[in-house]
């Protein structure tokens, strides 16, 4: 277990290990600025008393404004395209910006930012600019009937939708799935030069807890994750379907199906090879992803592997997603739309036979 | 302005209507803290005197657009609690069969264009609609709801240049309580009187007590009326109050002085309604006593009916993605 | 060939007929405004004679609002946000509007418009409300040097960005690839009571010319064409790529490989019947896609032929897209950018030895 | 405010980088008049005092964002002009090693943050570049120019409400010439005297004759002082007008009457530089002959640059596309 390579090691839930990873880099580095709205929460209270109020709305940025103050931790209006923009021009001119984008859902009000300015930079000005940039967002469907973090949100404010920034050039997209690759990550995406998005599962947020190491250290950008090896099958997964999957495989297990379960981690650039050595092991593909199927990186994972792993294949590539519908309200039909552990161990089942 | 003076039948309406946003936001909190899963939700409760005072300007083919804080602008233009309670509670006898929930409440029946809970876009489908009725030639307008946060959002801007120019019957009604989520408007708009913010569109910009209905009501009638009669678009200020947190798990405390808020609440809309109308005699204790009755009664029959109605079929996942899918 | 089934037909260019399509349209209903930049230009010169200046920046508008006037065909402000925000809402209230975002690469503006809004309406409404809107945008690259219509335009001016509509539920997708789909689809997309985005190709505008129907008449939304028929391997192209492919498979002929070419239109819904059945008959799958590959279309294709059609294939299935960059400037760079019959044909070559 | 006189070296700078400016765009016309593919281009002539006055005013550590109409920006704020003729033409000598062109133009090593052709976006990277003064505690002030068809567009809205809440060191330059593409300022903008749109972020609105390069200077000036000195943003509208179409295939006639074009033209802003100097005796006929002179030997050596340089490898269409790639 990485962790236990490194000295002191605590227990942290997903959020707070990003808060950490957060703190401790800037405290290394005063050019790091955070910007987001109520990333704080009662900007301009200070006189009141009334300081870091929210640290967030997922609370990942809680306590940052009281050890770095407003000038490095800056409550934004409404206003994506704004303030993304300015973390844009910021990142040219000397700082490394982390914003916030509350939800994912909300990249149609600054994608702009995001894919023709953040993405093309540094390629299309010949690479004179860096552009240290981070932006982490929260994502994702709960699914299980509780209408908190990521239930009963609506179509608006419960999406995955990393696809559409993948699909962007010149962009890295990383998904962390525990507290432990999430610190790990947020490190990596602070110290790249260039710009990186988070996506961070809501659900995920406070129920996946974990050792942490107390130090900083980084999980590299662009490597998938063995997680749990098997011989069978490929459960290929993006986020938080990897504790799906790995729930699905230990099912499998006691049916004597050794499931071998690969966390993406980076989807751009993605790691092809250790997810083309793993199914040349097991001979057999499932991609698992939260977000709606068409034109998603499930299937573009199957592209890449029916195009250079072809002949490794026993059985057709299968993908799961989410429908290819919005996200609806009625938790009744709101568990149904997420990828569940039955799915996957009913596919892997049909590939048995 | 305020010598306009609203009939008898339209005070006992907006008693009636601000009452009953009133009783619907308590007995919903009263379900959230008893643990009813019934979403995200926002309440609206203090704001009561601004969704009643506008819509009572308005016409029932008239539309509106709201934000998250949506519910009382519902129930002001017309959408019933039941359905509206039934929503929440994810059942297919709900506004949106159970598929929308709060934050997309939606009754296009009664000129509610739906509830956005993406900041600022239903400021942009108003100055649709508006300009619907301008090329159909019909005497309808549209009115944009937008919290004093939304004003710092570019869509906005673009949504109020775009009326101003086109010249649409569209009114934009900013209710300022103050705060987006825990950010003060003094930190996060440069110009914190939003009613100022219309000279840069040519537009008048009128400011209104959010707390009196009655003032809400004549500056919206003002303001309808120009629209309506071709003199294009307006904006108006409300300024008024959120009782309760952003959403309901906000701790107000965390930003908000103890003081603040009861100074808020000495204001209540609906408190001054009472003592004013009790006062000049316009209306009688028994007749208001008797609103609040019925009012409450409505939401016993909302809860009932949202409890006992049935849950959507799984196969409702699938539908109603392609308009031509159909039902 | 399917034009000669109606009477009159005339030559006229992609644009020209996208032109007759929407004059044809709005002459039949009144309810069908068209806004847009520039898309009349000269918009309140009237008084000095200067009216439809520009009809558009491809002038695919031209003439409209000479016979429509001013209150159905509307020059709007750069308020991209704005404007397809007021269409939304016009939809909603009674109007069919057809908004023009002059290139593809702008959708970054008003991207929450297309994706949150017009593409979720009728389903989390609960299906009360139709939204029939169409958003007519120019795509792509021209990739031979010249410096116009897509050519000399750079990163943020070339896109093809595709794959990010197409991602999203609710919203249909097209792509047309002559004059005569042009219209036909246009129309059908203006006739359906939900959301539908065109993309037209800038390149094809000007230089696609054929016979058209001087009627009004649909080609489905939804279903794919087989432009060539073949029975050695299936080249499944999109938009411009059918081109590219058409003359990749005559130069197969004269080799003795006969390529079927599927012609794909409509991105989504995809036409997957159309597909497989082509693939079970030749056995052999080749996608090209003018968008960058990573959760690209050229991959979903690939993956869900993949998961349907495995055991059909006698090869692995490749997918041919602009490389993972950016959309250089330099004639030099640029002229590598664009998929090239010459890599569709060495890719089929390869998989016959 | 125009008692404030330029010095005697900032005069000839100006006459300098006016003529360069305009030079340079008329060489451009040329080249694409015969058919060399330089791409897509927007003539920046005729608005050359805009971006001389205002850079006048600038330190060399300052920063600009620009517009697609960038040539002029890049010129006044010291970008060699052989490195841009290199950067249409392609090639590997180019600012942006030809992987830019005309619209994306940059070179930060003189504080130009690039030529931007989403209209608005410059704007923003302005705002940010002036936090990353402000939080770095450097005293750079960072200028965003913009057309007045960009001020309908939210983004615009947005930076500057941020650069007023956040009181940072940037001037808003909104070059009003009268045209976003072939729609006129009139109809696409509420209120077309863009300086007023200042009021609703409490920031100074200042107004400058853009025909008059001295004039823009002095009230650049006084902007960039008020930005360095902790005084937070201001708005300076620019009255100028393009003399050629909005890119190079674009004829004006089709939107623009023929009177008007000469008033604007007879304004020149070179021509009435020259008359001005010449007549207040400040410059000598020789210096200015001179410096045309200068300018023009520059154009022929920057084509000449240009044509001879190398074109990019082939592979350097994979490269840069990561930071961490590097080259
Ligand atoms: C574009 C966008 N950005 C951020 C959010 C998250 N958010 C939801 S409500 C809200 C505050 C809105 O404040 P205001 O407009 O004043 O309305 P109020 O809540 O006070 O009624 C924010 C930031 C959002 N929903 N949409
Ligand atoms: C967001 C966006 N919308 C539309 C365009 C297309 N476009 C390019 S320049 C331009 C006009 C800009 O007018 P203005 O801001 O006045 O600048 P000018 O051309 O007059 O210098 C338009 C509409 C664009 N590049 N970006
Ligand atoms: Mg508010
Ligand atoms: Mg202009």
């Amino acid at each position: 277990m990485k962790a236990a390579d490194i000295a002191a090691v605590h227990e942290l839930t997903f959020n707070q290990a990003i808060n950490e990873a957060l703190r401790q880099e800037m405290r290394r580095d005063p050019t790091i600025v955070i910007m987001g709205e109520d990333i704080a929460g009662g900007a301009g209270l200070a006189h009141l008393g009334f300081v870091d109020s929210w640290g967030g709305s997922l609370r990942t940025t809680k306590g940052l404004i009281t050890e770095f103050g407003p000038e490095r931790v800056l409550d934004t209006p409404i206003s994506e395209m704004g303030f993304v923009g300015a973390a844009v021009g910021a990142a040219m001119s000397g700082l490394r910006p982390i914003v916030e984008i509350m939800f994912v859902d909300l990249i149609g009000c600054c994608y702009d930012q995001i894919i023709n300015q953040a993405a093309k930079m540094h390629y299309m000005m010949g690479g004179q600019v860096n552009l240290p940039l981070v932006i982490r967002t929260a994502y994702g469907t709960r699914g299980d009937g509780k209408r908190t973090y990521g239930g009963g949100a609506g179509a608006q404010h419960s999406q995955t939708l990393y696809s559409v920034l993948a699909h962007i050039p010149g962009l890295k997209v990383v998904v962390p799935s525990t507290a432990y690759n999430a610190k790990g990550l947020t490190i990596s995406a602070i110290r790249d030069d260039g710009p990186v998005v988070i996506l961070e599962h809501k659900f995920l947020g406070s129920a996946a807890k974990g050792p942490v190491p107390e130090d900083a250290y980084c999980v590299p950008i662009g490597r998938a994750e063995i997680v749990r090896p098997g011989s069978d099958v490929t459960l290929c997964a993006i986020g938080r379907m990897t504790h799906v999957c790995l729930e699905a495989a230990t099912t499998l297990a006691a049916q004597d199906i050794e499931a071998e379960v690969v966390d993406v981690l980076t989807l751009s650039p993605l790691d092809e090879t250790t997810i083309l050595e793993s199914v040349s092991r097991t001979r057999r593909l499932i991609v698992v992803d939260e977000d709606t199927p068409t034109a998603s990186m499930a299937r573009d994972i199957a592209a890449r592997v029916a195009e250079k792993a072809f002949d490794d294949l026993d059985a057709p590539i299968k993908t799961i997603n989410a429908p290819d519908t919005p996200v609806p309200f009625a938790a009744v039909l709101e568990a149904y739309y997420v990828p569940r552990p039955a799915q996957v161990i009913s596919a892997v089942l049909e590939m048995f036979d | 302005m305020t010598c306009l003076r609203p009939s008898r039948d339209q005070l006992v309406w907006m008693y009636d209507r601000m009452t009953l946003i009133r009783e619907f936001e308590e007995r919903l909190k009263w379900l959230v803290e008893t643990g009813v899963p019934v979403g995200a939700v926002h309440y609206y409760t203090g704001q009561e005197a601004c969704a009643v005072g506008v819509c009572a300007a308005l016409e029932p083919t008239d539309w509106i657009a709201s934000t998250h804080r949506g519910h009382g602008h519902c129930i002001a233009k017309g959408v019933e609690v039941h359905r509206m309670m039934a929503e929440l509670y994810g059942k297919v006898t709900g506004t949106n069969r159970g598929k929308g929930g709060s934050m997309h409440i939606t009754d296009v029946s009664v000129g509610m264009l739906g509830v956005n809970p993406i900041v600022g876009m239903g400021v942009t489908h108003a100055v649709g609609a508006a300009l619907s009725a301008k090329v159909r030639h019909t005497s309808q307008v549209a009115v944009a709801f937008f919290g004093e946060g939304a004003a710092s959002f570019g869509a906005v801007h673009e949504a109020m240049n775009l009326a101003a120019i086109w010249k649409l019957p569209v009114v934009f009604v900013c209710e300022n309580n103050r705060y987006s989520q825990s950010t003060p408007v003094e930190y996060a708009v440069a110009d914190p009187e939003i009613a100022n913010r219309a000279a840069a569109y040519r537009m008048p910009g009128l400011t209104a007590d959010g707390q009196d209905v009655i003032a809400v009501w004549a500056t919206a009638t003002a303001a309808v009326h120009r629209a309506r009669s071709g003199g294009g678009p307006s904006l108006i200020e409300c300024k008024t109050y959120r009782y309760y947190g952003h959403h309901q798990g906000d701790d107000t405390r965390r930003y908000r002085a103890k003081e603040e808020e009861e100074a808020a609440r000495a204001r209540d809309c609906i408190k001054r309604f009472r003592e004013q109308v009790l006062k000049d005699g316009s209306l009688r204790q028994e007749e208001l006593d008797a609103i609040d009755k019925k009012n409450k009664e409505k939401l016993d029959l909302a809860v009932i009916f949202a409890e006992q109605s049935p849950l959507p079929d799984p196969a409702e996942l699938y539908t109603d993605v392609y308009v031509t899918e159909g039902r």
